[in-house]
């Protein structure tokens, strides 16, 4: 059984108990346990299932590796799916569930899959489930979705109780990793003035060092005194190198409240990092071996094992079986037996056996058996025993030997990830069997330079010494590519350990036949076996990426950390080539997996987006302002009053307004200021229409055309004075034309002399519409002089309306007698309240977007958004007397020479009646005769706008129609998704005032 | 992400600060050109594996245009310099050449 | 070759497996074929097989520089729609969801479509008028989607909140027969089929030239050497400008980054697909239990496969807002493709200014959902010279003549 | 006049740092050629400073850079005139709020006759203090920008989060943040999240 030792334990405080819920039953550990540790120290050795076959799982690894032992944490809002055991630190009242099991983990009936698992090799579902068809999507897809699937889904409508954050943060040299060789790397970097930032993943800084040796005594603890005194370096502990990107981008993901969720603050900061330099020293991941029944619970990494005693004081068990084909396993032997624990054997798969460490264990009495290997390990949710084989045959067992865990070891493989995330390449070591990073073929960033290099084991200098030499170069070097003058530290002189080479073993035994390989696992959570891979390459799913996918083989949570060597030496052994040949799968992001929220940072409910608000916002939410989001900006697009609907509010509100006055807030118009000697000649080249010729103190409407000829925006331009224009454009307009105006001017135009600034949210506007408009704004007083002669139709004047500092330009955008009046944005609010209490007396109503849509339709004024999409021009519009034929060029003019836009065939605006009053369908598309070439129904126009109007009571449209004007009084057919067809009259667009007295009065 | 240096107000930022404008230094054809020739000015683009001169805006800063040579299989960066230019300076096409050897790029080498 | 199905599964069971042969065989290059594909992706594979079965041309040979299905094929979120708002649109994309629909049994290998429907959320009243037109207009193609209301949204995704602070979740655009297919499962099945018709595919092959004469393409040369051809047909996203250039023309194209990323595998909670292209996000789950999530396209020219990190978080915010529960979810894995990106983002298939050489490309992010219209589209205008119904509008000179076909338009993008 | 106010009128959040509204600011955008003699005297006239190089601000008279720090500089700030460089052809004329259309009106009367642009932009504008110890790094949440090298005389424009912004020092551990008006509830919103209890990162 796994159990707590009676002493040893570095990282916990046996002072301070921690109680925590596993499967509901209360379980106590110690702080400084992870979950991991505490789990085993009370014999919880099987933590979940396998996702295909269900099978038992047990934890084999000690650190962010751990492909099995996953759980749901916590509860309500902090619940979260898949917390890996290894690196969830214990704090009390931490409450997990096992997960991918029902209805219990020690009973999964999911396991049935397990005894069918020889019908179920890799792909076997591209071969089945293919008849009878439908079958696939309510019978077949719905029971394999069941049994995949990992933890269980958030609650949906919980949301999330934590915060997250970003931070910026920038340092020309960066390391990832906190143990000797990236402290020792720091070091050095800092050294010569550069500034420096080291992250370590764990809650501890030292990594394996502190299980296997310092370089000297209390090593660690001086380096991180030193780096704590030096001020150009920043230290981060329980912070992982997530990815690395372009440029130097490097995240990092600090988990700040995991281990303590009582805590005020966010639970996660998202770095972004911008990195001069990046040294990786992430160390290396231990490779399980090949043998049968390697993923029953109980079979471990060596190295795990020898973490579990001394890091937490726990033994994974009472007998620890040792199988390797390296010296660095004996480390675990001699751990295990000086934990008072037994060790029955240790099988070394090389026939020449290990070296000093050998002998040492030797010493101690530990039997050592070389050149043998495990043919198979017994045990169902626990390890019994192993059984012995000559690694060189085909697994006749020799003898069996009792034991209730393995520790193995198939060699190491640095933590190239980070490396190879931005494009950094490998090479194969032969000798150390294991692929390291290519100094020659770094990552390059922007100056075509090299970014990254690897320190210590990541660079696949595993030997402690080597290692530190290692990172003292790469901290040099790294300084001195980020420009500093960089010397080396001197480092204490270690003698290099006479360990004997590594031996590949990618199968035990080598010769093992199906049975064997049918029950020798690569992936655990996965369920990938020996076999699965071979399979593959057998169907000729040669690459990599082939058999990858082919087998799920690395694509688990730990995104094949502990088997992609092993995969790839078993496909390029099957495939009889080098492994260099068949290369590795692309390291993608993030390193491991990091929470989605700590991505969106901030980002969140109210602050999700930018809510744009005008100076008039507050009024309208205290008046039932019903919202519509139109680009950033919040405007109402009714005003409910009491318990009417959107609908009838809309009505109300355009009859109150034709009938005297109402009110609309216009401050989100876009407007824009261009001013200089040139800036007529630069808005007829901007408009379709001529500008220069607008006289000073006068308005006029005007369309702009994108390039490729179609209408993009259109707005009431105003001739402030000789030289200076006010450009209005659509709501969602400002920001989109002002970038166009700039890049037509510093772009193509340079040499003009035009300046722009963009002044829409300098002014609050209002819109004042309606037969008593002219009387309110009388009532305000003032020295402006708004009388019928005074500012006739499409004039504009400036100054005290009241007292108010105001503009007001006599527009008409409902087709009443109406005025926009503008004034400093900090004056806005009192503006409105004045209009609102002097329109009392005219039963003064605000309306909102809606009512504007439908006046302007009643009217037969076109909306940009309606009766545009980006596919018309002005000309389907017949706005022919808006396009000056004058003009030589304006932008897009070129465009509409092409064929397609001067055919004659294009749809054109028409206005439509329905013959019933009923209101046409958004959308509704008018049919004519026969289908084309596809089958489709020909069609021979469609609504662009469609509205109910209150001032006539029925329905209104304007439609685009092919030869439209040439039909009027047609009668056609618009088919609504409904069945039913709303017949309609081609008639003028112009449905209210067609003479436009009420405007001009 | 992308680093960008504004020849206009001399920030050295990241891409989000900018936004990009696609390929630089194309001539604009306007009413009476030949089909073609506007076909090529509106769509008919370089898009080459490697070096390109393109727009950028520095849309949050200085709201300057100005054009960066970048490649596009490494993007790496080789310069960045005013926008109204008709066509890459000197020593611009000098800090190419000397990462490129022998690059061309329209009628620019 | 061997069909495959529950009972040769069994019967290789007991034979540990063994007998199993190659799915596609591995051959030399010829000297010469009637038809050469360049480009063995999804669209590359299906051009090969529609001229066999369509069109009886099976001295074809499929170039793939790389591994098979291992461009946009084997990197996009598996999403097959055919909601489009123009004619030519609708008929390519509905056609090739019919395709997919039977494509499994089409080639014995099961690529697992799965027509779990597709919304496409409206979140302002612009998006509610742009779906209902889409509604209308595919009506009338023979399309059939519907627009939904926010109480049958909530109904069709449990997780989604409604009441998002910013965008109010105001109905939707539902195609019920839209779904996801498995990516690789497809580039596989087309190959062992088209492999199975005589059809040489040969991987690691890149194509360094393209040979012609009196205008007319005579072959190409690639790293394994020349090969002689009568017709060419490009198929290569991600990568047609610089083969366009090999052939002596240019193209109205922009290759640029998209990314895409998955979650850790949690147990079924979401069982469409939805799009919120108001926050440009869109999210689905695989059978394997992860949230496939994809986003938008970076603003410029990339072929690196890789795009830049603010994307990937403008498409988590947004997801996080529309369906609160991903929160608490962690990001497994991202990476990126090159899509080639057109003049008016809808896809090329046509004849090109070299005779007897033509294009499929431009898909920009609608590459994976078209791969069997797209290859019936693109075998027909290879066997007759000549485009048929279905490509007829795909044409290159759409961009001379101002004939474009927009899509961006109803409030939708091309996702 | 009518009483004028600004779009959160004085609201403030004490965290790791305190975060205020600030007021109405007098703000006049200027472009033209910045080299010109001519165009020297008049800004010089209208914002009391000579013309700063680039990405420079200066200030003159108390809430000027050697202002105390905290909400005194903030309030002290707007009794303050200066210029900040805003592109090579484009500066921002800081004045009290009452000020600008004068500061305009100055730049009209000495610039009459050359090509040039003066518009009063103030009320376009919200401007935020961030204050105390911890500024930096509740600045660092939110803009891409390098705070542990920003000093004061400097203006940056960058954006926070998803708004464009323009920042400058008034003081030790005292920072100006200037945004459009109508996004000012989004920016508040932003600089509390940043501020919020126990977040202190502890770099700067």
């Amino acid at each position: 059984m796994s159990t707590r030792l009676a002493n040893g334990g570095r990282r916990i405080d046996r002072t301070r108990p921690v109680e925590f819920r596993f499967n509901g039953k209360r379980l106590k550990g110690f702080e400084g346990d992870t979950l991991a540790s505490a789990l085993l120290a009370n014999d919880q050795m099987m933590m979940g299932r396998s996702f295909k076959y269900h099978r038992p799982r047990g934890v084999v690894a000690s650190g962010s590796e751990e492909p099995n032992a996953l759980f749901n944490m916590g509860e309500g809002g902090k619940f979260e799916p898949n917390q890996r055991a290894t690196t969830t630190e214990l704090f009390d009242g931490l409450s997990v569930t096992s997960q991918n099991h029902w209805p219990s983990l020690e009973f999964d009936v999911g396991v049935l899959n397990n005894y069918a698992a020889r019908f179920l090799p890799a792909g076997f579902y591209y071969k089945t489930f293919m008849f009878p068809r439908p079958a696939w999507k309510h019978v077949f897809e719905p029971f394999i979705r069941q049994s995949a699937g990992l933890g269980r889904a958030p609650d949906k409508e919980t949301l999330d109780a934590d915060t997250y954050e970003h931070f910026y943060f920038f340092a020309d040299v960066v390391v990832v990793g906190g143990g000797v060789a990236g402290l020792q790397a720091a070091k050095t970097a800092a050294l010569s003035g550069a500034k420096v930032l080291i992250m370590e993943q764990d809650p501890h800084w030292g990594g394996r060092a502190m299980v296997d040796g310092e370089p000297e005594e209390g090593f660690v603890q001086r380096l991180v005194g030193e780096l704590e005194g030096m001020d150009n370096v920043t230290m981060r502990r329980r912070m992982m190198g997530a990815g690395v990107y372009d440029h130097g981008y490097l995240l990092g993901y600090e988990r700040l409240r995991d281990h303590a969720p009582m805590l005020a603050g966010p639970r996660h900061r998202l770095w972004r990092i911008r990195a001069g330099q990046i040294i990786t020293a992430t160390g290396a991941i231990e490779r399980p071996l090949s043998f049968a029944g390697n993923d029953i619970p109980g079979v471990m990494l060596a190295g795990a094992v020898r973490d579990y005693i001394a890091e937490y004081g726990v033994s994974p068990g009472d007998r620890v079986a040792v199988v390797t084909n390296n010296d660095d396993a004996y480390r675990t032997a001699i751990a295990v037996k000086k934990a008072g624990l037994e060790v029955p054997v240790i099988v070394d798969a090389r026939a020449g056996g290990g070296g000093e460490l050998a002998r040492e264990a030797r010493g101690m009495g530990i039997r050592v058996e070389n050149g043998k290997a495990i043919a198979k390990v017994t045990g169902g949710k626990r390890v019994k025993s192993v059984k012995l084989c000559a690694q060189a045959g085909e697994g006749a067992v020799l003898e069996e030997v009792a034991c209730d865990a393995v520790a193995m070891s198939g060699g190491w493989s640095p933590v190239v990830h980070l490396w190879s995330h931005c494009g950094g390449k490998l090479v194969w070591d032969e000798a150390e069997a294991m692929f390291r990073p290519d100094e020659s073929r770094p990552p390059l960033n922007q100056n075509g330079a090299g970014f990254v290099r690897c320190a210590g084991a990541a660079n696949g200098a595993l030997d402690l010494g080597a290692g530190l030499a290692d990172a003292d170069a790469a901290g040099k070097g790294a300084a001195e590519a980020a420009g500093f003058k960089a010397r080396g530290d001197t480092l204490p002189d270690l003698a290099q350990d006479d360990a004997l080479p590594i031996e590949p073993v990618w199968m035990m035994p080598q010769g093992a036949g199906p049975k064997l390989r049918m029950k020798a696992w690569l992936d655990y959570q996965n369920d990938v076996k020996v076999s699965d891979v071979q399979l593959a390459a057998r169907e000729g799913y040669e690459s990599v990426e082939h058999t990858k996918r082919y087998t799920t083989l690395g694509m688990a949570t730990d995104q094949g950390k502990l088997s992609n060597i092993n995969g790839l030496a078993i496909l390029s052994d099957t495939l009889g080539q080098a492994i260099p040949q068949t290369g590795t799968t692309t390291f993608r992001p993030p390193y491991t997996p990091i929470s989605m929220a700590s991505i969106a940072g901030e980002a969140r409910g109210e602050i999700f987006q930018p809510v744009r608000r005008t100076p008039m916002h507050a009024w309208h939410e205290a008046n039932g302002a019903h919202w519509e989001p139109v680009g950033h900006w919040r405007r109402p697009y009714c005003y409910l009053k009491g318990e009417e609907t959107p609908h009838e509010a809309v009505s109300r509100e355009i009859r109150a307004t034709r009938a005297s006055l109402g009110l609309l807030d216009a401050s989100t118009l876009g407007k824009l200021i261009v001013k200089g000697p040139d800036a007529g000649k630069f808005l007829d080249m901007l408009y379709t229409n001529m500008m220069s010729t607008l006289k000073p103190g006068r308005c006029r409407y005007g369309l702009m055309c994108s390039e490729n000829g179609f209408l993009s925006d259109d707005g009431v331009v105003v001739r402030l004075d000789e030289d200076s224009f006010l450009c209005h454009t659509t709501t969602g307009g400002a920001e989109r034309i002002h970038g166009h105006m700039e890049e037509w001017l510093q772009t193509e135009w340079w040499d003009w002399q035009v300046h722009v600034v963009n002044a829409t949210e300098q002014w609050a506007q209002v819109g004042v519409v309606g037969p008593n408009s002219r009387k309110v704004l009388e009532k305000l007083g003032g020295d402006v002089d708004i009388s019928k002669d005074g500012l006739s139709f499409m004039g504009y004047t400036s100054g005290k309306l009241g007292e108010f500092d105001a503009r007001i330009f006599r527009i008409a955008f409902a087709g009443e007698l109406s005025y926009e009046v503008a004034v400093p944005a900090s004056q806005g609010r009192a503006l409105w309240d004045a209009l609102w209490d002097a329109g009392e007396e005219f039963g003064v109503t605000p309306y909102g977007t809606e009512a504007m849509h439908v006046m302007r339709a009643e009217k037969g004024f076109i909306m940009i958004g309606d009766e545009t999409d980006g596919t018309v021009i002005p000309q389907d519009l017949g706005l022919h007397w808006a396009i000056s034929k004058k003009k030589e060029d304006y932008i897009g003019k070129r465009a509409q020479e092409r064929t397609f836009m001067q055919s004659s065939d294009r749809w054109q605006l028409v206005g439509l009646e329905t013959v019933d009053g009923s209101v046409i369908p958004d959308g509704a598309y008018a049919v004519a005769e026969g289908e084309n070439a596809n089958g489709q129904r020909n069609v021979q126009g469609r609504v662009t706008s469609t509205y109910y109007s209150p001032t006539l009571d029925r329905g209104i449209a304007m439609g685009l129609v092919h030869k439209g004007p040439e039909r009027m009084g047609e009668v056609i057919d618009f088919p609504g998704t409904d069945g039913t067809i709303y017949k309609a009259k081609i008639v003028d667009a112009v449905f209210y005032d067609p003479e436009g007295e009420k405007q001009n009065v | 992400m992308l680093i960008l240096e504004c020849p206009c107000c001399g920030v050295t930022g990241e891409e989000t600060e900018f936004h990009g404008g696609g390929e630089a230094h194309l001539k604009r054809f306007g009413p009476g050109s030949a089909d073609t020739d506007f076909e090529n000015y509106l769509f008919m683009r370089e898009n080459p594996k490697g070096v390109h001169l393109e727009r950028w805006r520095h849309v949050n800063g200085c709201g300057k245009w100005f054009h960066v040579a970048r490649c596009t299989v490494t993007l790496e960066i080789f310069g960045s310099y005013s926008a109204q230019t008709l066509e890459p300076p000197q020593e611009i096409k000098d800090a190419i050449s000397a990462k490129r050897p022998g690059w061309s790029w329209r009628d620019f080498s | 070759m061997r069909r495959y199905s529950a009972f040769a599964v069994a019967r290789e069971a007991a034979r540990y497996h063994t007998g199993w042969e190659r799915a596609w065989r591995s051959p030399e290059p010829k000297k010469k074929y009637d038809v050469i594909i360049v480009g063995a992706g999804g669209h590359g594979l299906a051009t090969a097989f529609y001229l066999g079965k369509n069109h009886g041309i099976t001295n074809v040979a499929v170039l793939e520089k790389g591994w098979l299905g291992g461009g946009n094929t084997g990197r996009n979120t598996t999403i097959i729609r055919s909601n489009y708002l123009q004619d030519p649109s609708a008929a390519l994309y509905e056609k090739a969801r019919s395709l997919y629909e039977t494509m499994s049994q089409d080639l014995n290998y099961n690529v697992m479509f799965s027509p779990r429907g597709v919304i496409m959320l409206a979140q302002t009243e612009h998006e509610v008028r742009g779906y209902k037109r889409t509604a209308h207009a595919n009506a009338l193609q023979g399309v059939q989607t519907e627009f939904i209301g926010p109480e049958r949204v909530k109904q069709l995704v449990p997780i989604i909140n409604l009441e998002g602070p910013r965008y109010p979740v105001l109905g939707g655009l539902w195609q019920a027969r839209a779904g996801t297919a498995r990516h690789d499962a497809v580039a596989w099945g087309y190959a062992r089929a088209c492999s199975d018709m005589g059809m040489d595919i040969i991987q690691q092959c890149e194509v360094t030239g393209v040979r012609s004469e009196g205008g007319k393409v005579t072959g190409v040369d690639t790293t394994r050497g020349a090969i002689d051809c009568d017709k060419l047909g490009m198929v290569v996203a991600g990568n047609s400008g610089p083969l366009a250039e090999m052939a002596g023309f240019r193209l109205p194209i922009e290759s640029v980054a998209l990314q895409a990323l998955v979650s850790e595998p949690i147990k079924p909670c979401m069982d469409v697909v939805v799009m919120a292209n108001t926050v440009h996000g869109y999210m689905s789950q695989s059978d394997k239990g992860e949230m496939v999530i994809g986003g938008g396209t970076d603003g410029y020219n990339n072929y690196t496969q890789r795009g830049a990190f603010h994307h990937i978080e403008e498409t988590v915010r947004a997801l996080v807002e529309t369906f609160p529960m991903v929160s608490r979810l962690k990001m497994l894995r991202q990476w990126g493709g090159i899509v080639d990106v057109t003049g008016d983002r809808s896809p090329i298939i046509g004849k090109t200014p070299l005779g007897n050489c033509f294009i499929n490309a431009g898909w920009g992010t609608g590459g994976f959902k078209t791969i069997p219209g797209g290859g019936w589209a693109t075998a027909e205008l290879i066997a007759k010279g000549e485009p048929g119904p279905l490509a007829a509008e795909f044409g290159m000179e759409r961009f001379i003549e101002g004939r474009f076909i927009d899509e961006s338009v109803a409030a939708g993008v091309a996702h | 006049m009518s009483d004028t106010v600004s779009a959160l009128q004085g609201a403030a959040f004490e965290g790791i740092a305190r975060v205020e509204e600030a007021g109405l600011r007098g703000m006049v955008t200027f472009r033209g050629d910045l080299t010109a003699a001519k165009v020297k005297t008049a800004v010089k006239a209208a914002s009391g400073v000579a013309i700063p190089g680039q990405r420079g601000i200066a200030m003159s008279g108390e809430g000027g850079a050697a202002a105390a720090t905290g909400a005194a500089a903030a309030t002290g700030a707007a009794a303050a005139t200066g210029a900040a460089w805003m592109s090579p052809d484009e500066l921002l004329i800081l004045v009290p709020h009452a000020e600008a259309d004068a500061a305009v009106a100055t730049l009209n009367d000495k610039l009459s006759g050359t090509h040039f642009m003066a518009e009063n932009v103030s009320d376009a504008r919200a401007v935020f203090t961030v204050t105390g110890g911890k500024a930096r790094e509740v600045i660092g949440k939110l803009a891409p920008v390098d705070m542990g090298a920003f000093g004061q005389g400097e203006i940056r424009r960058t954006r926070f989060a998803q708004v464009p912004a323009a920042l400058w020092m008034h003081g030790e551990e005292a920072f100006t943040i200037v945004c459009f008006r109508s996004v000012a509830d989004y920016m508040f919103g932003l600089l509390r999240a940043a501020a919020q209890e126990g977040s202190e990162v502890g770099v700067y």
